[in-house]
């Protein structure tokens, strides 16, 4: 099932690569953004690993794994030999130390949270999780607290990567400068706030990879202008893709739609309607927002870079129900709807937007379409941090997803519930914004994740299947649609699209790349 | 230094006319069309010739000047007909470019307004230095050696202290010698002076027209000396031009016009002049003390060195004690930079000053701003240079009524009435009153800056060189005015001039003051009848004769160091000690 | 004397008078008339309503249309019609611009003003306080304004006027200064004037060209600075169409859409214009010494 | 002298102080956890408070600002929250060039605004005087964007004579600092066409004439100083106006300044960086102010320093 190179994929050279946003930190406990996430999956290896392009698991620093009957206990081979940039070995040590280093509040990491499975996590700190034990010089064994399906996918997460404690207590909070991992490339260089050099970590584990000798990354980038220097062959891959004001030129001109590359994403845009409120408490009028939604016309406005959606789940997610409509647009049906709930009338309430281009214009076009069922919306379009901090505190009748938005972090439907749909993120500050709460449907996702057999998988996905329609009973959120990548590669560049557009390593999988002179 | 000249009259000019004035008509650009300011002028100059154009304020003598020199004041002021050359070239055809090579090398010209002509912010040094380097290709030491001796022959004290310093912190009579070094630097064919020594006390007016008179004879300079000084008429001009609106009334040899004036214009004008010992005798003053000054002293602080600590005072009035009465004309008379306007300025508020200060019983310590509002009212100062002291964007009428309307006095119509009526009586029509103080002559802005300090009939009027622009004729009007005014409300003047036969003419009592400290007051008559000390008997021989038959005896030139008031921190300048010499005339012993 | 009945012809109607005669004064007004009917009348005039999104506003790609018959201005990325917004978005502009602007100038003339001719402590505390203001950074003031009030049109203009009127303060400040030196107001001083009216009769007729040039350069940025801050959330929220906000929503798209970028820019450029032919005009009627130029 | 900067050093480092304090201020009231942000949307509400503890976020405001200028106090700015970096080092590693580009924008307006207001000034009242100030009143209205875009695109791309973005040599300076150059010269030409028109009908500006000077001397040597010192204090507010606009230019140039840092920071309330970067930012205001304030006395002698 694993992967292999395209028979012309030659080692050596270099790309460049740019980003608009500064990289913060190489710290895998903590980078969480766009543009370090892809890097730090280059840098450093978690005990699993996904197959380049796709979102199928398969082991990365551990050779091999069990997991008990109960599916309680995962007990982790290394593979031998495997070397830090700094020369030592890796041992299971280290990876003990590197789960418990994620998990200690000090560290402050962003992705502390998903490690709650593992035993230990409530009482976790400076001495590590109890519930990871060294067995062997290369074994280890995790306990879990309660089943978990998606663990294997979580040690894949970046911030389950192993960290040398050396190395860290060396560069101290300054570790996320100056990173060592174990990964394809090693940090040769970085001037903040201009670029980074990757340079190829011979001594990699994984033979034949990476291709490149090094990647330039070059941050403070404005998107279009990454375009321009890629048609200029400056710049092979412009890391945050295609600007929006930039798409229709690019497709329309055959020589520049031939280096565009699309691919399907784990991401869907909603709008979450704030169950706790008046008058989206009542379900009626969720649905009939649900149905007043014209997706189409909004797919037409992001010109056509996305597909309208029917349920939270995106399509290339496992657990997507196929052929589930959702709610069909229809405003006649919205209307009496509204009728029925007592507001023939129609109503005043307020979205929130993120203030960056598209989001506004999505908002309009929303705020259109429910005035079409009489339903009077402000638009609050706002910074980023505003709109969390109103969505978290419950203070927001309607929000729009976008650019908050919500890629996967790890392809499994679970990971689309928990936080935003869960009864567990709908307290005072947590992301679900539409506070809803389903006793029973958490259960069901509890349930669902239990189940760590994998000769369970189909039953399981079925479960959370169940789950997601059974959310949109309620419709406590309006997916409006999913968003498609489409990025660009130079000329020079190898490698099958799908490392351009790979699902898990966003937005490139620098490992498998490769040049063509 | 060179012994004074005798009279230059008789110094030939036989080669060809150097600057030909044709027919040249100047107008100005108004609402109601082309008002003419010249007209059909003409006359021609030689080298070596001195041409004088006295005349009415106001009558087109700047104006004819600006012309000759091409700088009429853009857009509304040009020349509409006839013509201007210098040797042989037509000037008011020239383009810009050539017309700018022969400005200060062939023809220069000394501005009437010392105060607004010179940069601001350029240090006179560089002023100077610039243009000797503008037409001449020498380095910028020997430029800088030949601005140092421009300035020592306008008699600047501390010629190299000078050409550090910026326009502001020299004296009017300062600024003016330095606009005449300028000139004089130039070495120009022509030299157009326009009131040269209207800012100057006597005695630095004789040696500048001294100056200007070697200039002519060791380079054979041309010079058109507008004045309205018959005395320096007398003294210096081969022939005369009289003007009178716009047009010339009369022209003569000097002499001849002195001896034989022809037009009933030129006849009055001579009548006005005021001549020494001509004042009518005046019944002492015993009025109320109007202003007091007790010991009054006032330092401007010289800044040096990195940290800019204080390194130098500027002692211009050093313990000055004085009285004016009501009713009566204190004059005071001295040289340039000596101290005369600081003493006006402390009186009013404008400076600092040390010692005690009384106006009407008041002192001017402490008061609060109702008090010093009423205080105003009660003095009013005419300030040295009339353009700079006239807010540029109002009109003459809303200036004039201005201390009426700060005050409350009357409501507007007749505010606006008694501004026309103040006009009329300093001689002006109250057309102007919706003019701009840019539109008048630089004797006009005089009166109108007499007729603003009388609006309120004031118990002390401040007046500072305030007649010197006029022409004698308007100039007699004037005084006769502040005299009938004078009578009636009882205004007391404390009258700052250098002209002494003015100061003779109209003053009560007179203090002469040297470097900052009086040296001798008294009545006119003990003053002007007796005068006791060295300095007061040189300024009143200084004084020049309207007479171009008069011989001046030769005296002799100054020579030396020039004094300065810039002292060291911690020194001064020696006190002098007042003596009574009989019946309050106070003379400083000497020695 | 001229015919003897100018007296007390009162001068503000001769300076409106004079103003008439100049060319460019009068088109600047003419214009101003315009936008500001444009404005007021929008809802009669205006083809569409402002936040109609036409269903063929847009090509099938979501691509806005150029410039054509029946959008005289084009369309916008949602297919509204741009001369529609352009039309209703001159209200917001109108009292950013004119409004917000005018009331910066006002407080940075008078700050700038008293703090040039007082000096001392009094000029001392206002300027200190005026660095203050400008080392405040504006931007993070309008973000917690947005949070704490309900974003509108008159919040954006509080700030703008809260925030503009520094740049105006120093510059008049500094003139002042120099001003404040020159011996004609020594001259007022010693009639008896009181600092108000040397202030404002006699320095600040002198200030006029500076006022005149910061205020209508004002209305560019202010009309600009009203986008910034509507984007940060204070300002009025879409989809009320405002010039800066057309051009800041669509400034990216500059090459794809250039009508989205150009036209309300011109519109901007336009007011601001006609604004400064006026106080051109204004400035050299009320300039003595310009008196004879036409 | 010397009292006079000791007093404005004092008065300098209150206005620092009041702008930390209503910075700090405001970022405490406003409402957006940088809690949340550090925590990621799968922590618990118990990790979140640990992480607000140890933040010290959870003390009352005093305390916080207390805590701040003791150690600012020590020349420690903190540490980002989101980069886990010394905000001292982000500073200092973007600071040369946004003073770089800062500079180069500056002496690029001042060339071009003087340039085109002089210019005006003299032809007052022609086509080209017409010109000129519509073209002032077109940078001042041209939105930072497009402005940098269409030159880059013309300048660098089209034409190839500068690369395209980046930072380094005097040569990726060029475009950057012309873009400020060209927004900002708008408000500079009209200042000085309008400053210039005044002075050119002086007196002295006669008496320059009269000496025979060439044109471009009287303009130069005498008209100029005169006229400049509007500008002089526009110098110093230009400092702040580029430190809140050079977002833009930077991010279509490259360009590594502290404009960036600075938005992304409020993006995400960054507190630690957003104060940081407005203190340095109201240090260079501050001094380019104190700048302005002491050159007017060498521009125009007649002011004095009080
Ligand atoms: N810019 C101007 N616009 C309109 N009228 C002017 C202007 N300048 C001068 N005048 C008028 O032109 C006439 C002549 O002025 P000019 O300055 O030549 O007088 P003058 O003979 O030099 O007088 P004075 O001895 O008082 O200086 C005066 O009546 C004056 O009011
Ligand atoms: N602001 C100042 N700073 C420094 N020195 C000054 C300042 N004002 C005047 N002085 C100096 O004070 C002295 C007296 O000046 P003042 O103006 O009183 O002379 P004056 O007697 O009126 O001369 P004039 O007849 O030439 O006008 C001069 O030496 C002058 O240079
Ligand atoms: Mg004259
Ligand atoms: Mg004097």
């Amino acid at each position: 099932q694993d992967y292999t190179p395209s028979p012309d994929a030659k080692a050596g050279g270099s790309i460049t690569v740019t980003y608009k946003d500064d990289v913060a930190t190489l710290d895998p406990a903590i980078g969480y953004d766009w543009q370090n996430w892809s890097m730090i999956k280059s840098l450093f290896d978690g005990l699993m690993d996904y197959v380049p392009g796709t979102t199928e698991l398969r082991p990365g620093l551990a050779e091999s794994y069990e997991i008990s009957p109960d599916g309680l206990v995962y007990t982790f081979k290394l593979r031998a030999g495997v070397k830090f940039h700094n020369g030592r070995e890796m041992t299971a040590e280290d990876v003990k130390y590197s789960l418990g280093r994620v998990t200690d509040p000090a560290t402050q990491s962003p992705g502390a949270g998903f490690f709650g499975s593992i035993a230990g996590f409530d009482a976790a700190g400076p001495d590590g999780l109890s519930g990871v034990e060294v067995t062997g010089p290369l074994t280890v064994k995790i306990t879990l607290s309660r089943p978990d399906a998606t663990f294997l996918h979580v040690m894949a997460l970046n911030f389950a990567s192993v960290v040398p404690k050396e190395a860290v207590d060396e560069a101290g909070a300054d570790f996320g400068k100056k990173p060592v991992g174990t990964g394809a490339y090693k940090l040769e260089e970085w001037t903040l706030g201009q670029r980074l050099v990757f340079a190829k970590n011979a001594d990699y584990w994984r033979a034949g990879v990476p291709f490149l000798d090094s990647v330039v990354f070059e941050v403070g980038q404005e998107p279009v202008v990454a375009l321009l220097r890629l048609q200029n062959g400056e710049v092979d891959v412009p890391g945050d893709g295609i600007p929006p004001a930039k798409f229709q030129e690019v497709m329309g001109d055959p020589a520049q739609a031939a280096h565009v590359v699309v691919g399907g994403q784990l991401h869907t845009g909603y709008i979450t309607l704030n169950v706790k409120m008046a008058p989206f408490d009542n379900l009626d009028v969720r649905k009939a927002v649900n149905m007043a939604i014209n997706k189409d016309r909004i797919v037409q406005i992001i010109n056509g870079r996305a597909v309208p959606a029917t349920q939270p789940l995106p399509p290339s997610m496992p657990g997507y129900t196929e052929g589930y409509a959702g709610y069909a647009y229809d405003v006649e049906g919205a209307k009496k709807l509204l009728a029925d709930a007592g507001l023939a009338d129609g109503f005043e309430t307020e979205m929130y937007v993120m203030n960056t281009d598209p989001n506004p214009r999505i908002a309009q076009a929303i705020q259109q379409d429910l005035a079409a069922i009489g339903i009077k919306v402000n638009i609050q379009s706002l910074a980023q941090a505003n709109v969390i901090e109103a969505g978290g505190a419950g203070t927001a009748p309607m929000i729009w997803s976008g650019g908050m938005a919500w890629i996967a972090d790890f392809p499994d439907p679970s990971n689309f519930y928990g936080p935003i749909l869960g009864c567990a993120g709908a307290g005072d500050g947590g992301w679900n914004w539409s506070k809803f709460c389903d006793e029973a449907l958490d259960a069901k996702a509890t349930e669902a994740d239990s189940m760590a057999d994998p000769a369970k998988v189909e039953e399981r996905l079925k479960l959370w299947s169940d789950v997601y329609t059974g959310v949109m009973e309620q419709a406590p959120w309006v997916p409006v649609f999913n968003e498609e990548r489409y990025t660009m590669k130079s000329d020079r560049m190898g490698g099958e699209d799908a490392l351009y557009v790979d699902p898990v390593s966003i937005p490139v999988n620098y490992d498998y790349v490769w040049v063509k002179q | 230094m060179s012994v004074m000249q005798e009279m230059s009259g008789a110094v030939a000019a036989p080669d060809a006319p150097v600057l030909v004035v044709d027919q040249l008509c100047v107008a100005v650009r108004t609402e109601g069309g082309m008002k003419p300011l010249v007209r059909d002028l003409s006359f021609s100059l030689r080298r070596g010739e001195t041409l004088a154009i006295a005349g009415e304020s106001g009558s087109g003598k700047s104006i004819t000047s600006l012309a000759i020199m091409g700088l009429l004041p853009p857009p509304a002021v040009r020349v509409t007909g006839g013509a201007v050359r210098l040797g042989g070239v037509e000037l008011t055809a020239l383009p810009e470019s050539r017309m700018r090579s022969l400005r200060g090398d062939r023809i220069a010209m000394i501005f009437q307004e010392p105060m607004t002509s010179l940069n601001p912010v350029l240090t006179v040094g560089a002023q100077l230095v610039e243009a000797i380097r503008a037409h001449e290709a020498v380095g910028r030491a020997e430029a800088r050696a030949r601005a140092l001796e421009a300035l020592r022959a306008v008699r600047l004290s501390q010629p190299e202290r000078r050409l550090e310093q910026y326009p502001h912190e020299l004296s009017g009579g300062m600024r003016q010698r330095v606009m005449i070094a300028m000139a004089l630097a130039l070495r120009p064919e022509v030299l157009i002076a326009d009131e040269p020594t209207t800012a100057l006390d006597v005695t630095v007016q004789r040696e500048v027209l001294d100056l200007l008179r070697d200039l002519q004879r060791d380079l054979g300079t041309a010079i058109i000396l507008i004045t309205h000084d018959m005395g320096v008429v007398a003294e210096m001009a081969d022939r005369v031009i009289v003007m009178k609106d716009g047009a010339q009334v009369e022209t003569a040899a000097t002499a001849d016009l002195f001896a034989r004036p022809q037009a009933q214009y030129t006849r009055d004008l001579l009548a006005a002049v005021p001549r020494m010992g001509a004042g009518a005798v005046r019944a002492p003053v015993t009025g109320d003390v109007v202003a007091s000054l007790r010991d009054v002293v006032v330092r401007f602080p010289l800044k040096g060195g990195l940290l800019g600590r204080v390194t130098q005072n500027v002692h211009a009035v050093e313990h000055v004690s004085l009285e004016v009465r009501r009713g009566e004309t204190f004059a005071l008379v001295g040289e340039s930079g000596c101290g005369k306007s600081t003493i006006a300025k402390a009186i009013v508020g404008l400076v600092p000053h040390q010692g005690r200060i009384e106006v009407g019983g008041q002192a001017l310590e402490g008061l609060d701003t109702a008090g010093q509002k009423a205080l105003r009212r009660k003095v009013q100062m005419v300030f040295q240079d009339p353009m700079a002291a006239l807010d540029p964007r109002m009109t003459v009428g809303d200036l004039i009524a201005e201390p009426l309307v700060i005050h409350g006095v009357g409501t507007r119509t007749e505010q606006r009435a008694a501004a026309a009526e103040l006009m009329a009586r300093v001689g002006l029509g109250a057309d102007g009153l919706d003019r701009y103080p840019h539109e008048f002559s630089g004797g006009q802005r005089q009166r109108i800056c007499i007729a603003r300090a009388l609006a309120l009939k004031p118990e002390l009027i401040i007046a500072d060189e305030s007649v010197s622009a006029l022409d004698v004729s308007v100039q007699a009007r004037v005084l006769e005015l502040l005299r009938a005014l004078q009578a009636e409300f009882g205004i007391a003047f404390l009258f700052i001039s250098h002209d002494m036969a003015v100061v003779e003419n109209i003053s009560d009592r007179v203090a002469v003051m040297y470097l900052g400290q009086i040296v001798e007051t008294g009545t006119r008559a003990q003053v002007f009848g007796n005068p006791q000390h060295a300095y007061t008997r040189r300024l009143i021989e200084a004084v020049p004769v309207p007479d171009p038959a008069h011989v001046r005896a030769a005296g002799v030139r100054l020579a030396g160091e020039v004094p300065s008031p810039v002292h060291d921190v911690g020194r001064g300048p020696v006190r002098v000690t007042l003596v009574d010499v009989g019946g309050g005339h106070l003379v400083a012993r000497e020695g | 004397m001229t015919d003897g009945t100018v007296v007390d012809a009162g001068r503000p109607a001769g300076a409106f008078a004079r103003l008439m005669k100049r060319k460019m004064a009068v088109v600047g007004l003419v214009l101003i008339a315009v936008v500001v009917l444009g404005a007021v009348l929008a809802p009669l005039i205006a083809p569409y309503a402002p936040d109609e999104q036409l269903f063929d506003g847009l090509t099938l790609e979501g691509a806005p249309l150029p410039p054509d018959a029946t959008f005289i201005f084009g369309t916008d990325l949602l297919g509204r019609d741009l001369f529609t917004r352009i039309l209703y978005g001159a209200q917001t502009s109108l009292i950013i611009g004119v409004v917000a602007n005018g009331l910066a100038l006002l407080i940075g003339t008078v700050v700038g003003i008293v703090a040039g001719y007082f000096r001392g402590w009094v000029g001392s505390v206002l300027m200190r306080f005026t660095d203050l203001m400008m080392a405040f950074p504006a931007l993070l003031l309008a973000i917690c304004l947005a949070a704490i009030f309900q974003p509108s049109l008159w919040i954006v203009a509080m700030v703008i006027a809260l925030v503009n009127w520094v740049q105006t303060a120093r510059v008049i400040y500094t003139e002042t200064t120099s001003l404040a030196t020159r011996d004609f107001i020594a001259a007022e001083r010693t009639l008896g004037a009181g600092t108000g009216r040397i202030l404002f009769k006699h320095i600040l007729p002198h200030l006029v060209p500076t006022i005149i040039v910061w205020g209508t350069l004002g209305i560019s940025t202010t009309v600009l600075l009203e986008a910034t801050l509507s984007f940060l959330g204070v300002g009025v929220q879409p989809p009320t169409p405002s010039w800066g906000n057309i051009i800041f929503e669509n400034q990216t798209y500059f090459q794809a859409a250039p009508w989205l970028v150009f036209i309300p820019g011109a519109a901007i450029i336009l007011l601001a214009l006609a604004f400064n032919l006026v106080g051109d005009a204004l400035r050299d009627v009320l300039d003595p010494t310009q008196r004879g130029r036409d | 002298m010397a009292g006079y900067f000791l007093r404005r050093i004092v008065q300098a480092v209150l206005i620092l102080l009041g702008v930390s304090f209503i910075t700090f201020f405001l970022l405490y009231v406003l409402p957006a956890d940088p809690v949340r942000q550090i925590a990621g949307r799968s922590a618990t509400a118990a990790t979140v408070e640990n992480i607000r503890q140890q933040l010290g976020l959870d003390q009352p405001f005093i305390v916080q600002y207390g805590r701040y200028l003791a150690g600012l106090v020590q020349g420690d700015l903190g540490r980002s929250y989101l980069q886990k970096t010394e905000v001292a080092e982000l500073i200092a590693s973007r600071l040369p060039a946004t003073l770089q580009l800062m500079l180069a924008g500056i002496a690029a307006e001042l060339v071009l605004g003087l340039g085109m207001g002089i210019a005006a000034a003299l032809l007052r009242g022609r086509v080209a005087d017409q010109v000129l100030m519509m073209t002032s009143f077109v940078t001042v209205s041209a939105p930072q964007f497009v402005v940098s875009l269409l030159l880059l695109y013309v300048f660098a791309v089209k034409l190839g004579w500068f690369p395209i973005g980046g930072y380094g040599t005097l040569w990726h300076l060029v475009l950057p600092a012309l873009t400020l150059g060209i927004l900002g010269s708008g408000w500079y030409s009209r200042m000085m066409r309008s400053s210039m028109i005044d002075v050119l009908r002086a007196d002295f500006i006669r008496t320059a004439r009269a000496k025979g000077l060439t044109q471009s001397r009287v303009v130069l040597r005498h008209a100029l100083p005169n006229a400049i010192l509007p500008i002089i204090a526009m110098i110093g507010i230009d400092i702040g106006i580029f430190m809140g606009g050079i977002v833009v230019v930077e991010s279509v140039f490259g360009w590594p300044g502290i404009g960036q840092l600075a938005w992304q920071a409020i993006q995400r309330v960054d507190i630690p960086i957003i104060m940081g970067v407005t203190l340095v930012s109201a240090c260079a205001i501050v001094l380019g102010n104190l700048l302005a304030d002491v050159l007017a006395p060498f521009v125009d002698p007649r002011i004095r320093l009080r």
